[in-house]
């Protein structure tokens, strides 16, 4: 393998970490966000109920 | 039977045993190992087969030798027991071994490619290992249990389930080791061991739980 | 259960001259007793007299001396048809209340009620998702006897029940076993604090043996 | 022990609300600084000249060099943050150790990758078990232990104490790891261990790795802020859902003391 | 212990504003109580109230949210001078019991009674060389009541000290209890059994009006 | 702390042999290297001391999950905590470690020696290795406490607390061989890594006991 191919592995796979990284952070935050609306509005329930 | 396999796995997992933590284990103990041989990295992947082996004993021996300890302290294990006409007891003891070890060898077995290439073994060397480890750990289990069952009949089990367990697992051990190195060691043949494994893990997937099923019965006087 | 199910109108525990001992010692001997569908026992006596080691005999845990237990009129063994609670609560205290009871449900054969009304039953349908390990001594205590609700054995043996139990919860227990006595169920039941239920036999150990 | 604390549950929310609030406005601009940073930093690291020694592969440092660094920064973070939950008994701290943990394990990994796709041509071997490499890989384990301690409790409240601890206690391992490797690198084996210190870095190596190392920081800040708001708010869902529960909704009991005649 | 002794005659246990929470909710709010030596408390309430809470923080086992515990004079922790006595036994079932009550005597200084005389005070010297594993419930909860005796402590903290004892027992225990508070011990006890011991205080969990 | 250290003791001979289980692990470790490096009698004997300081650090791990949920389980813990005026905290763990010591790691170093002769390694560093052992393995024993301590609430910590362990035993471990292969090897000192093994343990005799009675007295929260 040309070095040129190790050079950019190592750069695609930082940013595919990197980049999983924030778009996991990213949808998490979505989805908490979410949860939190849902409950706050439905208001109180048995948790059994709730999901 | 599922519930009880179900309900272990969950304990296993809840009180620090999930899969992570098993891949967790066996890296450690893989990482150790060049610091105490050092860095030959031949020497590494001839010894890799063993080193493994060994994590994959000690992972098993941690909390077998309390499998039912653990039920006979919270009053469960008469539970178990007491329903053996729905469940016969080498049932349960066998779904009490599928769980343990799905906690403690499966992990391995996933992971064991991976540790190849850290200790740098040869592909073929790996896949004997991985498939040696499939075959073998189960075999550590089911033996691991016979001693288990004695150490909760008995106040003074401890003991006794060294010596029952490891002379049978020495020799498991061995050939496990062996089948995995004879994939690539000329000279060092590789079926011969492996079937022998097979046929150690089918013997004691049938003895180990008809014995400690029979010892559990025993429980008191 | 079947072989329960079938011969059920006409079950009987029968103990006959029952002799036990241990640690080489003989703890009682010539114990007997017939219990029919709707009886129960009350097991007393001072710490140390016997009681628990009775129950753990009927249930077949511990080598009989002499004598026998069985379950007229086809002789099963007692375990084939019994609940056995013993001291302790066979619950894992890392799995919450749920999980170990659905356990419990699916372990043994023959489901009675459901997880959640056996809860209902000892009022505790509030801690479905708590940890068993942090719940308090009572609470446990009453999960552990919501267990004998989630599947049908007719007969109860069990073992200082309402150890722990506030006063609400005792009366709750008491209903709990009239109801299952009136439902055709046997009880052996070994306690200090008085359990009021009608019409059912005693056996009392007179001195503890020194 | 029985020194006055803030009260768990919802009480101790109200420091977390204000988190919130402040770092809902600080967060976009840490995004744009990181990947301004990052970016500059990248194209002049692509334009700067080859090293005469390590060729092309010279550029892999740029994204090696600073994520190693950031390993060993994030654990500092997790120090400092194991001691707010110790001592400061800060609502937040246990919060960011948890934030913290999986980014640390993540640079740590990068390192370990970069570092290896480096050795391939230059040592002409993946792995070696030479000392930094070990002690990195130490490292990376120290981190996934801190992540399976946290998650092998299913109460976060609960694990909160003994995980600062382990943090703290592991930071006393990052220096001994460091000696300890030279006593072992004088390991008697024919070892294929390569002495490596880095290159004497040029100038026009050095900015761009400078600034990279700066990007990388501020990324690492944004993503710890934004997993934190994520912790909060999940805590927040955990709590509604508890509260769902009769048991917790239920007023804490009244309490009668009454004097008995005096014995 | 020493500075238990000097200061003796004016100890007093007091208990401020004390707002407990567990597994984040709150289990009570402003327990408020002073105990002078000689005089007792008596904790009831129903399962789940939170008597062994009160009495884990008491004894320093959990963080107060707020308010605070401590031992006048000299505002010494209570740990400094108390027994606690849990739901559990802190006795090891593989060690005989003269094994495990002289290991409580050499650990915890002070030394009172000795180990035979501790058991003969609970009536179980006859039990002296048998295994803890091998007693009954109600033989092993009077031996870790004989615990306390073994060690002078002021202060005493127990949890359902008489669960599983038998008529008997529950009066000695009594008997125990009524002598220590007339030697100027302090005691809190949690139980849902009475004992009758005269003159003590008590404190009571209710259901909050809705 | 005497009491303690005793009753421990006592303990672990009752509840029968954990020491052996440790002592026959180490003994399947030693038996399988053979068999994995192949027949070169040198490369044994020159590895040999590694072997044997890895099955002795893993052997250790064995049970060092329960040195405190056992008195977590059965209420004594608290007694412990209460007594901290007493006796303090960082002593009684101490006491414990002790204990845990000579039931689990004097074993191994009594066993040590035999082993270096099935491993044929020249005399000198038998008894070097088994020095080492004895002056290592109990730094293995007080990280432990440790890691037992912080999982102390976990049922069955096993495999964790091996995973929180290990990273710290390493430099333990490298003095250790280093040690041992310096009185053989030529050009390896003995004495200077051999102290920093002494030095290390005193260290993690201090630290090990602080930290973990600290985390003691926060397991409620
Ligand atoms: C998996 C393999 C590797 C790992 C885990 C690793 C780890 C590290 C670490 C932790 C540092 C930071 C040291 C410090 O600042 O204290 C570092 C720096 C560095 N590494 Fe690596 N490295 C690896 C492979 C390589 C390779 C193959 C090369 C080049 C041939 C390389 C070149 C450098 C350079 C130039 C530095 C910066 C100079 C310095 O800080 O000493 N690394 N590496
Ligand atoms: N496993 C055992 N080995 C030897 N002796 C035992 C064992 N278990 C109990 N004993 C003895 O048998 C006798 C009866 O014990 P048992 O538990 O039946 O008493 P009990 O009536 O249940 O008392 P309690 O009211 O305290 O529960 C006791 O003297 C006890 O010491
Ligand atoms: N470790 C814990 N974590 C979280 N919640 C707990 C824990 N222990 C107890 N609780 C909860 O705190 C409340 C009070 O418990 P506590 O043990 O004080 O009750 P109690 O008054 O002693 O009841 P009992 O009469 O059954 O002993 C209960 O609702 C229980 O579920
Ligand atoms: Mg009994
Ligand atoms: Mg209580």
């Amino acid at each position: 393998m040309s070095h040129m191919t190790f050079v950019l592995l190592s750069y695609g796979i930082t940013i595919l970490i990197l980049g999983g990284l924030v778009a996991w952070l990213w949808l998490d935050a979505s989805a908490t966000r979410a949860d939190l609306a849902r409950l706050e509005t439905q208001g109180v329930k048995r948790r059994s109920e709730v999901s | 039977m599922i519930a009880l396999i179900i309900r272990d796995v969950r304990l296993g997992i809840r009180s620090g045993g999930s899969g992570l933590i098993g891949v967790l284990f066996f890296l450690s103990v893989v990482a150790v190992t060049p610091f105490a041989i050092g860095p030959d990295l031949n020497l590494l992947a001839q010894i890799g087969p063993a080193i493994l082996w060994i994590g994959a004993l000690l992972a098993s021996l941690l909390g077998l030798d309390r499998l039912f300890q653990i039920d006979l302290e919270d009053g469960s294990l008469d539970v178990l027991v007491l329903a053996r006409h729905d469940q016969p007891l080498a049932l349960t003891v066998f779904s009490k071994c599928v769980a343990h070890w799905l906690i403690t060898g499966l992990p391995l077995v996933i992971a064991a490619p991976l540790f190849g290439i850290l200790l740098n073994m040869p592909l073929e060397a790996t896949a004997a290992t991985t498939a040696t480890l499939l075959m073998g750990t189960p075999a550590i289990t089911f033996i691991g249990a016979m001693g288990a069952s004695v150490t909760a009949t008995l106040p003074r089990g401890g003991l006794l389930v060294s010596v029952i367990v490891l002379p049978f697992v020495i020799p498991v051990l061995i050939f496990g080791v062996q089948a995995a190195l004879g994939a690539t060691l000329a000279g060092v043949p590789f079926m011969q061991p492996f079937l022998f494994l097979c046929a150690t893990t089918l013997f004691f997937c049938v003895l180990g739980p008809l014995s400690a099923g029979y010892a559990l019965r025993q429980l008191e006087g | 259960m079947l072989i329960g199910a079938m011969k059920w109108d006409d079950m009987r525990l029968v103990v006959e001259d029952l002799y036990v001992s241990r640690g080489g010692r003989t703890i009682f001997e010539g114990v007997r007793f017939e219990l029919a569908r709707g009886q129960g026992l009350i097991v007393t006596g001072p710490n140390g007299a016997g009681k628990s080691t009775l129950l753990r005999a009927i249930a077949g845990f511990l080598p009989l001396d002499r004598g026998s237990v069985s379950v007229l009129p086809n002789a099963d063994p007692v375990w084939v048809h019994a609940h056995f609670l013993n001291t302790f609560n066979a619950m894992k205290t890392a799995l919450t209340v749920a999980e170990n009871l659905s356990f419990h449900q699916q372990f043994t054969g023959a489901a009675a009620l459901g997880v959640e009304d056996a809860l209902e039953r000892v009022g505790l349908l509030h801690v479905l998702d708590n940890r068993f390990g942090d719940l308090s001594t009572g609470q446990r205590r009453r999960v552990a006897l919501a267990r004998l609700l989630l599947n049908h054995r007719p007969i109860w043996l069990i073992d200082e029940p309402t150890t722990g139990l506030d006063k609400a919860s005792e009366a709750t227990f008491a209903r709990i076993l009239a109801e299952h006595l009136n439902g055709d169920g046997l009880v052996v039941a070994a306690t200090h604090l008085p359990i009021d239920v009608p019409g059912v036999k005693s056996l009392r150990f007179e001195e503890a043996p020194v | 022990m029985s020194a006055p604390r803030k009260p768990s549950g919802f009480g101790a929310l109200a420091n977390p609300t204000r988190f919130m609030a402040l770092s809902a406005k600080i967060l976009p601009w840490l995004w744009g600084i990181a990947s301004l940073l990052i970016g500059v930093g990248l194209l002049w690291a692509w334009n700067a000249p080859e090293d005469y020694q390590q060729g092309i592969t010279v550029r892999i440092m740029y994204v090696h060099v600073p994520s190693a660094w950031m390993a060993m920064f994030i654990y500092m973070v997790l120090a400092v943050s194991a001691l707010g939950v110790l001592i400061w008994r800060h609502p937040l701290a246990d919060v960011s150790i948890r934030a913290a943990v999986p980014l640390g394990a993540a640079f740590t990994l990068i390192c370990l990758i970069t570092g290896s796709l480096w050795g391939r041509p230059m040592w002409g071997t993946w792995w070696v078990w030479d000392a930094r490499l070990t002690s990195v890989f130490v490292l990376f384990l120290m981190y996934l232990g801190i992540f399976a301690l946290q998650r092998a409790m299913d109460d976060p409240v609960k694990a909160a104490r003994p995980a600062a601890i382990l943090v703290l206690v592991g930071v006393i391992n990052i220096p001994i790891i460091r000696f300890s490797v030279d006593w072992w690198n004088t390991l008697h084996q024919p070892a294929s261990v390569i002495r490596f210190d880095g290159p004497t870095i040029h100038p026009t190596m050095l900015w761009p790795l400078l600034i990279c190392g700066i990007g990388f920081t501020v990324l690492f800040f944004a993503m710890h802020m934004l997993g934190m708001r994520n912790i909060v708010r999940r805590r927040r869902v955990e709590g509604l859902r508890r509260a769902g529960t009769r048991d917790a909704t239920a007023k804490p009991m009244r309490v009668i003391v009454e004097e008995g005649g005096t014995s």
